[in-house]
């Protein structure tokens, strides 16, 4: 087997993660995709790095864990202080940004 | 190093800026006084710039050169030539008595909060833009005179938008929103010339690789730039565009009436005895300077333009019913003869063209101001509101008649001289453009005449029954400027003295020489 | 001597000075300082004609240059003057004539409370006008000649409360400025052609130039001389004109300013000399307006109004007698002189004739007044002998010589001009005789004035009796001294002279004249002396009528220039504030409206956004799959 | 299968992948399509251990633990707290409220998925070295990624340490709310009520029956219609309050039947048991 189906296969993935950030509406399932998206990411690292005998993907990978779960931590803490204070935990609440 | 004689003239007005500004609420005397003698002093130094320079000299002098911003070749230069000498003196001569003419024009209203400034805002921004004026005409680096156009926009915008005419009709909210709508228009539209020649600006640096004006002339001058033919238009075009619309040339002029119908008359002769003929001055020293050929290609449609301007301002002029649009289509009609001026590219028509600047300022400066002062006793901009004025304040009226007929070329004031210039310049080169222009003398009589005797002739009206003659401060607003225009008219040697050898060199920059007399006479001198 | 030159134009225009920005405290004396300042010019124009009259003929003219006016590369301009025989006729007459009207004055605005202003403009047109016929160059020739419009248009709206006197003064000055155009092309013309504009060297090499560029300089300085004597087409102004005070119709409309276009055409007698057509124009436009103001002065009931078409007739005569040529310079610089003694001596007898009538002027409300002012009738009667050409009188001397001069211009061109000549010599008695008729004989047909107030005739003061008797004494000597003390020989150095051939002899067209002269001094006394004299005009024949309203001139001025130019300027105020502002206004509003649009795209809605910032990625990397593949 | 994966690709890898993608793919549609947030965040830790297989597959097999222990195991925890705290069992609305949005997003989507998908294909990628040599040459996986972790990476490393202590601290002030006034006591809060013309008296409380004696179902009234006062307000805006009132009324009648028939009693036994009941 091509070990390049494995980026095929990445590449799904993050385009389903991508599409899930565009139409699920709550901020939880939201992150969730964006999860998602970087686990896709990482795959494909891990893929690159099998082909090319090279362990700086899998460092990559690591790192993109840490930042997510860095990341996981403060957006979580985010979405409990919004939903604390707005009773709702949609990102179309927070639309204040507009003109 | 010399004494920055050039630096210190532009500078000593910003600083009084700076210091007018910070003068206390409650010392608005204090504030006037100390921005009336910055432009004096201003005014000496502009008569140092004069005195030293010499007419025979090098085409630049009391030059100054350092480096600004080195990466981009942008240099802090400034030279003089004789167009520049004659247009600072210009400007520092009138501010003085745009002040003197406004000094009541910014003060609080009575209701207005304690801590509010205005009077020490108006004087600042005055003197701010006197500086960046100066420090324009100065700029022999292109990039620098760019900035300082663009500037000067800053403070006249504030001084159209935030001190308007007390006298209006209708509410003070809707005089608010016309005021703030001619802002910001004047804005846009130069805003947008400036965006045009900035895009021009850029180009021009690709091309030549540096801003500084002389040393782009000189290259261009000795073969060692190139510039397409297409290139050299299209960056034409960019500069041209941008002083046209300051100028203001039609058909980018409607700016103009509504800034000066708006602002106060010491703003209105701001915006266009000073602030517009940066435009005029730019177009003769760098569209002919930086792009002679292009120039040249584009003569035939700027001439047509600029008799379109002559004769439209003059005619729009005597369809107005409101006395500072109509001094500002007769403006508009001016300028249509010092672009006229500039683009017959005869001696006579260039130095007659620069002579107009000058003499255009102060004459609209005297008429101005005094439909200044005549507005602010009857508080209406209305022609129809007037009619016997001459029999209860004869001064005003004989002063409003000076600058009329200084508006209209009477010979014997300072701006018959240069009209005719630009005549015989243009009728030299192209004698169909100098007929249809001189049917501008006969339309500026019948704006002017037709104005004085609506408002200053005939029985005399109740409302202005009581209106008090000229005060002493009007006066020596008004007289010192009509004995220069006088003085000029009759003696303007020493001006075209300074201004003759400068448009020699544009004349040569441009590589044209004066048509010829088909029959010269030999014995001139044996005649006398 | 040369330098005195100056001091002729520097007395006046000191004294106009001096009086304009003097102040109250000076009206008290500003009448006696303005006429000192005018007899002071005068004296010196005596002086520099006694030290002229010392010198050889051919080197006569001075010379004085003051200083660089306007020097631009080849255009050099001088504030320079020069003095020879034709300037020093105008001076002395300008002077001298001014200088009276000055003393008339005195006594005519007494009650005036802005005396001392009008002595000012006086002073100030005496220097313009002196400017403009000493100036060495065409341009500073324009220099006076408009300066003398300034003082004109000031002096006409001299009473500036009356709407009318306003108007007129406007008008005026909007005429003279069409005929502007005129001077200043020429003088552009000349720059072209010759390089200078300078009287010396543009005259000298003349001939050297084309033909249609002289024609064409000719023809324009025919437009400056119609606008500023009121010629066909430009002379509408001049009736209207009438409404300044009447020292001013006497001495500017009737005998300097308005003949300024004499002048102008004498002294550039080189350039018509080589311009046949130009000069042929010139003819026909004179013999025009001669007939035109005749036939205006015939029908007009305003006594002013009347002597003003008389004024356009006797400038007729001049301008045609100088498009004659060599042959008619002379005489036209001739009766030029002896019309500035009659006409203004007619003038001053008008004005001392409503000074006794309450400023009446119509003069159908006269009627019987040579009783009451024995003096204003004896002087305007021998003023009113001149004017038709009684022999011996002055105006006899040079009119006779005109018709002879227009006769010797030959062929049907020639009896053609000689013709309306005589014609119009016709006129000039019937409408001149009518005038001193409806004044000083029959019934008195008075009227009381819009207050109420019968008229009580009365001789006027002594101040301007004085100077109406030194008028009359020129008008009735002026011609004989002329005719017998060699003025031909007098000008001839500057305008040359030519006897021309005539096709019949002197005495003939002397016979002629009197005769057409008799005819129509008959005629007006079968009209007017014989039958009473209605008060209210009847309605007259069409010709009358139409010559009421100055043969429909104005009404046609009215309908193309005032009624167009007003739909004109309307339309195009119009056309600035909808189309060149609405363009940019549009402008402002579609791009407003667009980017309201494109403020939609900004929802808010952190999901929308992210749609295009995905759409976005996709679009960069089918950039760079493009670029790759390209 | 794992001393292979570090060498080269097999059959039975191929099998694995099918098999796993297939199920992976189906993991993250779910997640995306799930209403309940709940499901979702299962779905995605179920295509999460997939990845974490694949990890291993491909020779990292630290990343694969990783994977599981921290992705898997703390993250995924993590999600389901805070969706516990926010509603386990509220489902999204299915309507779409922003004009074209979701044709928007499958547009985008599909174009972006099509355009990475052909730069995939697009990409020369026939090298293939396997992870043999490089696991091997510091004695192992997990030693190989130590030596760059601990050389080439340090500084990253360090600065990624710095990231999660800030992280784990912007995340305590973020959900920690300061107090910043006293406390009220318990006589102002009632004196307060008064002022505001609130119920004065505590509320009722719940309807607690023999048979519900639960917090989620209301009190009835006299008349036996249930009072939604006595229920706490987080069930009643949940929707979670179960009304039994109907139900409770008919059992009740039933039993006093029942029981009045078994044990022959009169009325009056009957209405003691119903004043005992209450």
């Amino acid at each position: 087997m091509n070990p390049v189906n494995y980026l095929y296969l990445a590449a799904l993935l993050f385009t389903i993660g991508a599409v899930g950030v565009l139409i699920r509406r709550n901020a939880i399932v939201v992150f969730m995709c964006v999860e998602l998206m970087l686990n896709a990411c990482n795959l494909a690292f891990v893929t690159f790095s099998r082909m090319h005998g090279n362990l700086d993907g899998q460092i990559i990978a690591f790192f993109t864990m840490v930042v997510a779960a860095a990341e996981v931590v403060v957006g979580l803490a985010i979405i409990v202080s919004v939903f604390r204070s707005r009773h709702s935990a949609s990102v179309d609440d927070a639309s204040l940004m507009k003109l | 190093m010399s004494f920055p004689l050039l630096t210190v003239t532009a500078a000593v007005p910003a600083v009084g800026a700076i210091l007018t500004a910070a003068v206390p609420a409650g010392r608005r005397t204090a504030a006037k006084w100390l921005a009336l003698l910055v432009s004096l002093a201003t005014l000496v130094l502009a008569g140092l710039v004069f005195a030293r320079f010499e007419p025979g000299g090098d085409r630049y002098q009391l030059t100054e050169s350092h480096a600004w911003i080195k990466d981009f070749g942008v240099r802090y230069e400034l030279g003089v030539d004789g167009i520049g000498v004659a247009l600072i003196g210009l400007t520092a001569l009138l501010i003085p008595f745009v002040m003197l003419a406004g000094w009541h024009d910014a003060d609080p209203l009575e209701t207005s909060s304690k801590r509010w400034r205005p009077t020490q805002g108006f004087f600042a921004l005055i003197l701010m833009v006197e500086a960046m004026v100066i420090l324009s005409f100065e700029a022999t680096d292109v990039f620098l005179f760019y900035i300082l156009f663009e500037a000067m926009l800053i403070p006249m915008y504030f001084l159209i938008g935030g001190f308007g005419d007390r006298a209006h009709s209708g509410s003070d909210e809707n005089a608010a929103a016309q005021r703030s709508y001619a802002a910001v228009k004047f804005l846009l539209y130069n805003l947008v010339g400036g965006l045009i020649m900035l895009a021009a600006v850029i180009g021009l640096y690709t091309v030549a690789g540096n801003f500084s004006l002389t040393e782009i002339a000189e290259a261009r001058a000795n073969g060692t730039l190139e510039m397409a033919t297409g290139t050299e238009r299209w960056l034409f075009l960019g500069f041209f565009f941008a002083f046209a619309v300051k100028a203001p040339l039609w058909p980018l002029h409607t700016w103009l009436p509504n800034a000066m119908g708006e602002a106060t008359a010491p703003v209105a002769v701001l915006i266009t005895a000073i602030v517009d003929k940066v435009g005029t001055f730019a177009m003769l020293r760098f569209c002919l300077g930086l792009f002679p050929e292009a120039s040249q290609w584009a003569t035939p449609v700027i001439v047509v333009l600029a008799l379109i301007s002559i004769v439209y301002g003059a005619l729009l002029a005597v369809g107005q019913r409101d006395i500072k649009r109509l001094i500002a289509y007769a403006s508009i009609s001016h300028f249509g003869f010092i672009v006229l001026g500039i683009f017959a590219m005869t001696s006579q028509g260039q130095s007659g063209a620069t002579l107009y600047m000058v003499n255009h300022g102060i004459s609209t400066a005297a008429l101005m101001l005094v439909a200044g002062f005549l507005i602010s006793r009857r508080g209406s901009r209305l022609i129809a509101d007037y009619g016997g004025v001459q029999k209860v304040a004869p001064v005003l009226a004989g002063t409003f008649l000076i600058g009329g007929l200084a508006t209209l070329s009477l010979p014997g004031l300072a701006p018959f001289v240069s009209e005719f210039l630009v005549l015989v310049g243009t009728f030299a080169r192209y004698p169909a453009a100098g007929v249809v222009a001189t049917t501008g003398i006969v339309l500026a009589a019948l704006y002017v005449l037709v104005l004085y005797q609506r408002t200053m002739t005939g029985p005399v009206k109740e409302e202005v029954r009581s209106m008090p003659d000229l005060r002493p401060r009007e006066l020596a607003v008004v007289a010192p400027l009509i004995a220069v225009l006088l003085f000029l008219g009759v003696f303007p040697k020493p001006l075209t003295d300074v201004v003759n050898p400068a448009v020699r060199h544009t004349m040569s920059d441009v590589g044209k020489t004066d048509p010829t007399p088909e029959v010269p006479v030999q014995n001139v001198e044996a005649a006398k | 001597m040369d330098n005195l030159i100056a001091l002729l134009i520097a007395a006046p225009l000191l004294g106009a000075a001096v009086l304009l920005c003097g102040g109250r405290r000076l009206d008290k004396t500003g009448h006696w300082l303005g006429t000192l300042l005018a007899a002071v010019s005068f004296a010196t124009a005596v002086a520099l004609f006694a030290d002229m009259l010392g010198k050889g003929a051919d080197d006569r003219a001075m010379h004085q240059r003051l200083f660089s006016w306007i020097p631009v590369e080849g255009f050099q301009a001088d504030i320079a003057f020069q003095l020879d025989q034709l300037s020093m006729t105008f001076v002395l007459l300008i002077t001298g004539v001014g200088t009276l009207i000055h003393v008339y004055s005195i006594g005519y605005m007494e009650h005036d409370e802005r005396r001392r202003r009008f002595f000012g403009y006086l002073n100030l047109f005496v220097a313009a006008m002196l400017l403009l016929v000493l100036a060495d160059n065409y341009l500073l020739l324009y220099f006076g000649w408009e300066g003398v419009g300034l003082a004109s248009y000031l002096l006409i709206g001299f009473w500036q409360h009356k709407p009318s006197a306003a108007t007129a003064a406007k008008k005026a000055f909007l005429v003279n400025r069409v005929g502007d155009i005129g001077l200043s092309i020429a003088i552009m013309l000349m720059f072209t052609t010759f390089g200078t504009f300078a009287f010396g060297p543009v005259l000298a090499s003349a001939e050297n130039a084309t033909e249609g560029k002289l024609t064409a300089i000719g023809l324009m300085l025919l437009l400056a001389a119609c606008g500023k004597s009121a010629q066909v087409p430009l002379q509408s102004w001049l009736g209207d004109a009438m409404e300044g005070p009447t020292p001013v119709s006497a001495l500017i409309h009737a005998a300097t300013m308005v003949t300024a276009g004499v002048y102008l055409i004498v002294r550039s007698a080189d350039i018509f000399n080589a311009a046949p057509d130009a000069q042929l124009v010139v003819t026909i436009v004179g013999a025009v307006t001669l007939l035109f103001g005749a036939i205006v002065g015939c029908a007009k009931d305003d006594i002013k109004k009347a002597l003003a078409g008389s004024t356009m007739s006797q400038i007729g005569y001049m301008i045609l007698a100088a498009g004659l040529g060599p042959v008619g310079y002379v005489f036209a610089i001739m009766h030029l002189v002896t019309h500035g003694f009659f006409k203004a001596g007619l003038f001053l007898g008008a004005g001392s004739v409503m000074h006794g009538m309450n400023d009446e002027v119509d003069m159908r409300k006269y009627g019987g007044l040579r009783k009451y002012m024995p003096v204003t009738f004896i002087t305007f009667g021998l003023g009113y002998l001149a004017i038709i050409g009684f022999p011996g009188l002055s105006g006899f001397f040079s009119k006779d010589k005109i018709i002879e001069a227009a006769f010797a211009k030959g062929g049907t061109e020639g009896w053609i001009l000689g013709a309306v000549t005589l014609l119009g010599a016709a006129v000039t008695a019937y409408y001149m005789t009518r005038v001193m008729l409806m004044t000083f004989f029959g019934e008195k047909r008075w009227q009381p004035d819009a207050d109420g107030r019968p008229p009580h005739p009365h001789e006027s003061p002594k101040s301007m009796l004085v100077p109406m008797i030194l008028l009359a004494v020129g008008s009735v000597g002026g011609g004989a001294v002329f005719e017998f003390s060699g003025f031909t020989e007098w000008l001839e150095p500057v305008t040359g002279f030519d006897h021309g051939h005539a096709p019949i002899s002197a005495a003939a067209v002397t016979a002629a004249t009197v005769a057409v002269m008799v005819i129509g001094v008959g005629l007006a006394y079968l009209q007017y002396g014989r039958k009473p004299v209605p008060v209210v005009a009847p309605r007259g024949s069409l010709l009358t009528r139409a010559a009421r309203r100055d043969l429909l001139q104005d009404d046609l001025n009215h309908a193309v220039f005032v009624t167009g130019g007003t739909h004109l300027t309307r339309s195009l105020v119009y056309v600035d504030h909808t189309l060149v502002d609405g363009v940019v206004n549009g402008t402002a509003a579609s791009v407003g409206g667009l980017s309201g649009r494109l403020r939609k795209l900004q929802n808010g809605y952190v999901r929308s956004y992210a749609v295009s910032m995905l759409g976005g990625t996709a679009v960069l990397i089918a950039a760079t799959l493009l670029m790759r593949a390209v | 299968m794992s001393a292979l994966a570090a060498y080269a690709t097999s059959t039975g890898e191929a099998f694995q992948f099918w098999i796993l993608g297939t199920v992976a793919v189906i993991g993250a549609l779910c997640t995306i399509l799930m209403r309940k947030a709940v499901h979702s965040a299962l779905c995605l830790a179920g295509t999460m251990i997939i990845l974490a297989v694949f990890y291993l597959a491909n020779g990292a097999y630290f990343l694969g633990i990783v994977q599981i222990v921290v992705y898997t195991g703390a993250i995924m925890m993590l999600f389901l707290f805070v969706v516990m705290l926010v509603g386990v069992t509220a489902a999204d609305s299915v309507k779409e409220t922003i004009k074209g949005q979701r044709w928007w997003a499958a547009a985008c989507g599909l174009g972006f998925g099509v355009l990475l998908f052909a730069g995939i294909g697009n990409a020369s990628l026939d090298e293939f070295t396997g992870l043999g040599a490089a696991n091997t040459a510091h004695g192992g996986n997990v030693e190989g990624l130590a030596t760059l972790i601990f050389t080439k990476y340090v500084f990253a490393f360090e600065i990624t340490g710095a990231l999660l202590i800030t992280a784990s601290v912007g995340a305590m002030v973020l959900t920690h709310r300061e107090r910043t006034e006293r406390a009220r006591t318990q006589r102002e809060l009632a004196e307060r009520r008064v002022r505001e013309g609130k119920h004065l008296p505590p509320l009722p409380a719940p309807g607690v029956y023999a048979r519900h004696n639960a917090v989620d179902v209301p009190g009835l009234l006299p008349d036996g219609t249930p009072s939604e006062l006595t229920v706490i307000s987080t069930l009643r805006e949940r929707g979670q309050v179960r009304d039994v009132s109907a139900e409770a009324l008919a059992d009740l009648k039933a039993l006093e039947q029942r029981s009045a028939e078994r044990l022959g009693r009169g009325r009056d036994e009957a209405r003691e048991g119903k004043e005992a009941t209450r």
